[in-house]
This record gives C-alpha cells, structure tokens and sequence, in this order.
C-alpha cells in the first residue's frame, strides 16, 4: 500500500497544523536573526493551503503537491514563498502521474524538492537555512531504504532533519536575511530549517499508513 | 504593542484602502495589493515597478506616479510580495515597451520577483528587465553570501530611472542609469529602538535606553554592532566613515545626500543629523550638490536614520532635477 | 533618552543649521532663530510668518517659502519664540503690504506674538495684522479659559493665506481667509505615547502599554482622557465624532480631510486611519473634496494623530490647489 | 538704609540660583500638567540675566529691573517669559530714578510687577497660576508694612505665596496650557506658582540689608 493522494493530503494538514501552532516560535527565531515574519509567512500560506485544498480536493499525487506549491508561491512571499514553493512543484513534477508513490518513489519526490529549493536559493550545506534540515533528511531517508520500510526512512529523516537543524545554531549564516547579521548570528537556531523539521516530522508522522 | 490598527493581519489591505481614498490619482488592485498610477498603462514609456514588504512607507506604493513609478506591489509587512502580484503589475503597467522590476536585494524579493520575470516570459509577451539595489555597506559583500542589503539608493534609483523613462528613454537605457545609481551610490543606517511587526506583537530586538544598533536594514533586524548611545555627531561619523571608505565620493560632480528618517524619529534630529553629515562630508573634500532630508525609507516605527550618498555627473542631476508627481515625492509638476 | 542629538541645549540651534544646508531655497537667521524664503522680502505682496516652539516639524520651518509663509520663527522645544524673534521677522518680511501674523493659540505664544505686534507698531512702520488658530475641539471653549488650541488647523491657514497673499489681495483680506479656515476648520487628536522634551530628557507622560490618551495638544501634555487602547475604527470615531458634533461639515462644498502623523506613527498606519476616517465621514454624509495624509504637525516622537475637517467653498478650493513650493508641502511648481 | 541695585542684585542672582537648582522640579511640575519646559524656560532666562548683569551691571533699580526684564522677555520665550518679563519692567516703572527703596517702594514696586503680570495674561484668583502665589505675597506684604520692617514684610510674603502656591493643587485650571486637562489638571501644583514663590522667597532671603 504506497502513499496517495488523501495521504500526502494528512500530511499537508498536520504540517499546517503544526506551522500555526508553532507560530510565535517560528517568529520569535525569526526575531532574533531576521524580520520577525517567518512564523507569520508560513502560517499564512499554509492556511491558504488547508483552505484551497478543501475548496477544490485534487485527486492526484501530483495535483495536489502542484497546487500546495502554487498556493505557497502565491500567498507567502518573502525567502520562504519561493523556497517552500519550489519544494513542492519540484515534488509534483517528480511523482509524475502516479496514483500511489512507493517507499523510492517518496525518497525520489523528497530529493526533488530539495533539489528546487537549491536551485532556487543557491543555498549550500552550511549557510544556515532550511537546507541544512533538509539535506541531511533525504540523506538519511536513502540510507535507511535499505530497510526497505516507508515508516522508517522517514524516522530516520526527520531525526537527520531536527540534528541538522540543531546544527544550525553554531554557523554563521551566509545565505538570507541573517547573513547580514555577520558573527551575530552565531547562537540563534535557524527558523527556516525549524520549519523545514516540522515539514519532515510530519510526514514521519503521517504518510506511513496509518 | 500599541498601534493604530485594526486587525493585524488586515494591516496592508487596510493601509491600500486608505491611500485608494486619499489619492485619486492613483488605482489600487486591493485583490493584488497594487498600487497603479491611475493612467496606467502609460503607452509608449517605458514603465517601472517595484515592490517589497510593507512597512517602509513612502516606500514604494508613495512613489507612483508621473517621473517615478507605474506601480508598487505591497507585500506583508516586511515580506516580500508574490510572484503573482509581479506579473498582474507588470500586465498592467506595459505599455510596450517594456517594463522595469526594481528589486532591493533581499532573498525573498529576488526569489519572488525573479519567479515573476520568468512568468512574464513564459506567459505574456512583456520584455522585463530587473535591476537590484544592493547599497549597504554595512553587509559584507561576497560571492559566497546573499550580498548587500537594497536601502536608501532604491528611493534614488526609482526617481532617476522614472525620470529616464519619461525622457523617453528604452528599457535597456532606462536599466542602465538604474545600475548606475546604484553602483555609484551607498548607504548606512542605524537605529535608536527597534520596531514592532505587528503580527509579532512585540519589538524584533530589545535595546537598551543606553545602547545603539549600527548598520541595520530596513526591516527590524539586528545591526552589525550595539554600541554605547553616543551624540549625533558621532552617530554621523559610524555612518559616513564606511560609506567614504567603499566608494569614491570626491569627484567633480559632486553628491547627493541623503538622510533618511526610519520612521520614529523626528524631523528636527533628522535635519540635525544633516548637518553633522554636511559637516563630516565637507572635511572629507565631498561637494554636496543636492540633498534630501526626511523619511522616504522607513521600517515601521523604528527611531534611527540613514544615510545615503550618491556620486552625481550633468546626467544625474538632470534627471533628478527632472518632475516627478507622486504622494512621496514631488516637484516641478 | 536615546535622541540624534547633541547636547539638548543645541538641538534647535543645530537643526536650523541642517535645515539651511540641506535648504539652498531658504535662508536661516541662526542668530534670532528665523528661516526665511531666500527672496525675502518679497516686495508687493502681503508677508506671512508664524512660529511657535520647535519640536512640530515641518510646521513652520518647514512652511516656508513662494505660496506660503515668508517667514517662521523657532522657539525652544515646545515654548514660544520671543517677541525679539518675531519682530526681526516681521522686518525682514515684508514687502511694503504689511504682515499677517499666524499665531496658534497657547498663552505664551499669543502674548510673546502680541508683544511682538506692540513692538512692531511702536519701532516700525510695518502694519501687522494677527490671527489666532484655536481648532482643537478636545478643549473647553470659555470666555474664562485659556480657550482651544491651535492644532492641525494651522496647516492649512498657512497654505490658504499664503496662496490668498500670492494672489495679490491686501492685509485685510488675507488675514480674512485665515480667519475664515480657522473658523470652518476643528481638530481632534490622540497619543499612543507620550514624547520626550530633550532637555526633560524623560517622557512627559507615562502611559501603560494598554492605555491611550485622547484629546491630545502638540506639546506632549497629557490628554483630556485615558482609556483602553481600541481599534483603529474605534479611535477613528473618537476622533470624528467630537468634531461632527462640534461644526457642521455636510455642507455642499464638502471637506477637506487631513490624517495627520504625531511623529512617531508609521505612514503605514496614518493611511489605515485615513481609511477609517473616510468611512465615518461618508456615513455621516459629509463629503471629501480634498484630502492630506502624512505628519505635517507633529509632536516629537509621539505615536498618535489627529484628524483635521476643514469645510471648503470654491475660494478655498482655488487657494488650496494655488501652487506652493516649500519643503514640507509642494505642488504645482 | 534702603534696597539700592546691589541688594536686588542679590536678590535676582538668588533667584537665579534657586531656578537653576530646581530647574528638574520645577520641569516635572509642567510635565504633569504642561508641556514639560518651565524649568528649563527659566533656567534658560535666569543664567541669562546673570550673565547679562554681571557683564553690564546697571547703576539704579530702574536700569536693573529693567534688564532683567528685557532679557527675559527675549531668551524665555513660552507663557513665563512676557509674564516674568514683563513683571520686572512694571517694577522698573514703579521705582522711577530712585536710588533705593524703603520698604513701601518695594512693596509698590511688587504690587506693580504683579499687576503687569495681570495686565499681560488676565489672570483671576484661583485659574491655578503664578498669581495664586503673586497676589497674596503683595496682600500679605501690605497687611505687615503696618510692622514697618521690611524683612518681616517679605517674610509674610514668601509665607504667603508658599500658602498660595499650595493652594493651587486642589485648583482645576482655568489659565494657560494646564487649563487644557480640564478637571486632569486637579491635583497638580503649578508650576508658575512654584518658580514665583521662590522669586518671592529669594526676596525675603537676600532683599533685607544682610
Ligand atoms: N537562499 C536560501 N536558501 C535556502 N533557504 C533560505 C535561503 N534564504 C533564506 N532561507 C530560509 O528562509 C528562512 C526565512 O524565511 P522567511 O522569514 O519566511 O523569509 P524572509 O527572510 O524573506 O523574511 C531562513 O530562516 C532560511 O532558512
Ligand atoms: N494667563 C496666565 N497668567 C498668569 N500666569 C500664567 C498664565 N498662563 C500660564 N501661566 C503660568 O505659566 C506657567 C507655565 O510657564 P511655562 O511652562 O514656562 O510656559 P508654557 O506654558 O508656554 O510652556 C504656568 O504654570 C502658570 O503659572
Ligand atoms: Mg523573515
Ligand atoms: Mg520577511
Ligand atoms: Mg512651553
Ligand atoms: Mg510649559
């Protein structure tokens, strides 16, 4: 039984869910080393999410991870809008037209939108971004697949995801908004790969059937 | 947190309402959150837009109009507007013969504003040419870094490449004076207290009464430094200092300089920090030939000023001299 | 106290400086503290100053030149200019018709304009004529009181006169059309914060971070009432309200309907205000002919505003849309 | 032996010392129920009187009272400058070229001080003004001149415009920039009383030949 639609749907969901809940924790990083809106952009995009994919429910794996991408595109703005964005269109493009994506196929998916964020952001292992949560995620997810188990894979993703984005606090952030900061931004954990962490715990969380 | 508001997530739709009452020479698209000149499309010029997070006003929804801007696209406050909102403006503005994106140099805002051209590209047959300000000197410059923030030299760049355009210059010409205001201009800024977003509710940074940030931006972050509070005079020379250190400002044509208010602080410190810039710019062997004095630039109600220089030559005066009839910013019309 | 300043003592006086520097239009006597336009006295025309404490930027200073004042006098923060002051004004103005003298009223102010006028009549030949501003509907009017405050009215008595005096008419007409807007012109306004006098070197008042005073002056005193910080819409209709009820403004001619900054209040928040306002006054029929949006008289750093309703008639229609070139209001030139 | 231009010499650079040391109180004072200057107004008035004195010390009452008061009307600038100004010009009338003062001199001379103060800003008894601490001085140093002496009669003046000074707090002001707080100005001392005092308080002080 692979991942489909209604799925990737539950995981969307919680992912806003925690998006919103986590609000004021996303902002208040975003405080300390950026312009205060980070909790607010993904909130706000997400929202806008839950209530387009209510609105009109896409009956595909690919519809439905286009039009979240096109929907953070269109309602968040700022660094995140595009990354976030790019993550999920990158995603659509790479399920293709399959009804049920299989344990590679997710990888597969994962690793594509890592691959946007990059190509849109230009961000490398390091910077201090939602990168370095995402990176070491799909990392992990590929070396767990061996095991062969959707479950796991994405466990062990999102346990590379939180490590990677703990990692983030010492760095000196060299792409975005706190690379301004300089040495200041040594000590602040970054809040895109917060968010980044959430989107992978979720789908620990959700994809695997339930 | 204290404000004049009703909602905070209705902040800017709010805001545009209010401008679309107070300016009937303007057009807003309230479902895109644009700020249209109200003859827009103007035929046969080439049209400019630009756009970024609220919370900088007059930047940039005050500086449409006749000799500046066609059109402001509003992000939320301190976030960069949607590719979306790009395109519809860049639609609406065309005149054909092109369209000019100014993007202050922000991840977001280039992200989005590149997703915007490469739209226009694949959807419309509108030419778009970007240029991005990136002014600050007090953000390190580097190949391996997102580069220097866009601040005050986007005000200039907006009126001088506004002016070329109703000159009747094309897109690529109108592009290249824009380039050329922003490679011979610099900034720095500072700020007494931090603002307050007010989707966050609270100040982005604590400072204490007796401390300062140095070279800060336009949207609440932390500056490069927090010092000891310290007379204008010296506030004057943490600014000056760098910008005369980056770039060249001695030469025949003169400066124009610029200091801007952040939005908290008054006019009367603002003409007063002025006058220790005129006075450092003078020792320094810098001819001051043209000047602005107020709040252009903002970031919310941040206290703090900036300072903005700008190399001049025969061309630059001209075109900055040229009218120019916006909410913001206006004369000779 | 964080301020872009030097020693308090010197604000006035080091404001004034970067006003001339960055001014070449304007010509300041650092000596009796007074900005003239550059061309004064203009000859054959009908001379206007004003003046008042400083710290209510650009009001006067920043009123000065073709189409308004011809003069204004600075006093300290927040307390009149003397009699001295104004004198020397009122010499270097005029231009053979005689000066009109736009005094908002505070005690101080009128008695220093008044002795003023005394000395004028007394040592010179030069027939001054004054009129008093007292618009602000948040005070008692009794023969038995210091009687209302001259507030955001003044603006526009400055803008009308001065375009009245271009026009060509004498003294008494002049003074006539100021004495008309203030008149048909009631004000009302509110603080979020209170403003720090640089020489107090603390706040004046202290206001909780849910409370805001209503029924605020320009000087930082406290207001008639404290209440609960509210909505927008909410202090829109404390501020309207009182005014409607004050003046009857649903005449033919319409308003003009000015949002003013305190200083401290973001731009972004003075248009939310005016959207606000705007809804209220097409609620109660009362229809905007012509509007102003931006701090224009301020009161240091206070957040807040005000709003200003100014009943207009074709005559000041013309005399508002009449050309005027100063570095706080231009158009047309 | 009468009061000569060196005892009002004394008298107005007691003043001038006592403004200046209570530049603060007399600031608060205005901050509660003003604008937050008054000290500084008269500060600013008074350092300059001092200076102007010590650097053209006039020969006869007249010619001193008279530049105290031109020089304040010129440097205060606010209500208390014409007030204050135009109080020592009205006593420069009174004395005329006198030499020196007896006792009933000085207390014309206050009486017409105070009556150019009423000239100028048309105060009553009770607005919660200067005069509130003025108008009973001069009653109260009239009502001792029976005694003859002039220290005791600037005594029950000094006690008098303290009493009145006080008096004024429970006042809700009709004068001046407090009169705008309506009933919020109860409570509050005013400021105008509380420099006028000490005006009438460094008389008692340094007038009576030492
Ligand atoms: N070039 C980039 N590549 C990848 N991620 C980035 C890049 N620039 C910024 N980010 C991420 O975006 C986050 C900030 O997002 P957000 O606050 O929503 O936007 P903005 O910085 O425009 O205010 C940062 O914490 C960082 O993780
Ligand atoms: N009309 C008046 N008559 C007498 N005294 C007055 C009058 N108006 C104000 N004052 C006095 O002036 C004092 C305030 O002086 P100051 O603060 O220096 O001037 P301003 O009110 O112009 O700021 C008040 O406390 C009051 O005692
Ligand atoms: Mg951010
Ligand atoms: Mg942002
Ligand atoms: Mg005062
Ligand atoms: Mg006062």
């Amino acid at each position: 039984m692979g991942v489909g639609a209604a799925d990737l749907r539950r995981w969307v969901g919680a992912f806003a869910d925690t998006v919103v809940a986590n609000e004021q924790l996303l902002t208040s990083l975003d405080s300390a080393i950026g312009d205060a809106d980070h909790g607010g952009n993904m909130a706000r995009g997400m929202k806008a999410v839950v209530a387009k994919l209510d609105a009109d429910p896409p009956a595909t794996p690919a519809a439905l991870l286009k039009q979240v991408g096109m929907t953070l595109i269109s309602t968040v703005g700022g660094a995140s809008g595009p990354l976030y964005g790019t993550f999920f269109l990158r995603m659509a493009q790479s399920v293709g037209d399959a009804d049920e994506l299989d344990t590679a196929g997710v990888g597969a998916a994962l690793r594509a939108g890592v691959a946007g964020v990059v190509a849109r952001g230009k961000a490398e292992a390091g910077d201090k971004t939602m990168y370095d949560a995402l990176a070491p995620a799909v990392d992990a997810y590929d070396a767990a697949l061996g095991g062969g188990e959707l479950a796991e894979a994405l466990r062990a993703a999102a346990d590379a995801a939180a490590t990677g984005r703990d990692a983030t606090t010492p760095l000196q952030a060299r792409k975005g908004r706190a690379s301004y900061l300089g040495e200041r931004s040594v000590g602040h954990q970054d809040p895109g790969a917060t968010s980044a962490t959430f989107l992978i715990e979720t789908a620990a969380a959700t994809l695997p059937a339930p | 947190m204290k404000k004049l508001i009703n909602d905070p997530a209705d902040v800017v739709a709010e805001s545009l309402q209010g401008i679309a009452a107070a300016h009937p020479e303007l057009r807003v698209d309230h479902t895109n959150k644009i700020v249209y000149r109200a003859d827009a499309p103007v035929q046969n010029k080439v049209a400019l837009i630009s756009g970024g997070g609220s919370g900088h006003e007059p930047l940039h929804g005050g500086f449409v109009g006749p000799g500046m801007l066609d059109a402001a696209c509003a992000g939320e406050v301190f976030t960069s507007p949607t590719p979306d909102q790009m395109l519809a403006a860049t639609q609406g503005v065309d005149g054909g013969l092109g369209v000019l994106h100014i993007v202050k140099n922000y991840t977001g805002d280039v992200m989005n504003f590149e997703m915007a051209a490469e739209l226009a590209a694949a959807e419309t047959g509108v030419e778009v040419v970007s240029v991005v300000t990136d002014d600050d000197v007090a953000v390190q410059d580097s190949l391996y870094t997102a580069g220097r923030r866009g601040v005050g030299v986007t005000v200039l760049v907006e009126k001088i490449a506004g002016a070329a355009a109703d000159a009747g210059r094309d897109l690529a010409a109108v592009a290249d004076v824009a380039r050329k205001v922003n490679a011979q201009g610099r900034s720095m800024g500072m700020a007494l207290t931090s603002c307050t977003v007010p989707a966050a509710g609270r100040p982005t940074f604590d400072l204490p009464d007796d401390e300062i940030e140095i070279g800060i931006g336009i949207h609440g972050e932390p500056g490069r430094r927090r010092v000891q509070a310290m007379p204008a005079r010296d506030v004057a020379r943490e600014l000056v200092e760098p910008i005369l250190a980056d770039h060249d400002f001695t030469g025949s044509g003169g400066v124009l300089a610029f200091v801007n208010g952040m939005g908290g602080t008054p006019l009367l410190e603002q003409y007063l920090m002025y006058n220790e810039v005129a006075k450092l710019l003078d020792a320094a062997g810098v001819r001051v030939v043209r000047s602005l004095v107020g709040p252009y630039i903002t970031s919310l109600e941040m206290a703090g000023c900036s300072v903005t220089l700008l190399a001049m030559d025969d061309e630059l005066l001209q075109l900055w001299d040229a009218p120019v009839r916006t909410p913001g910013m206006r004369w000779g019309v």
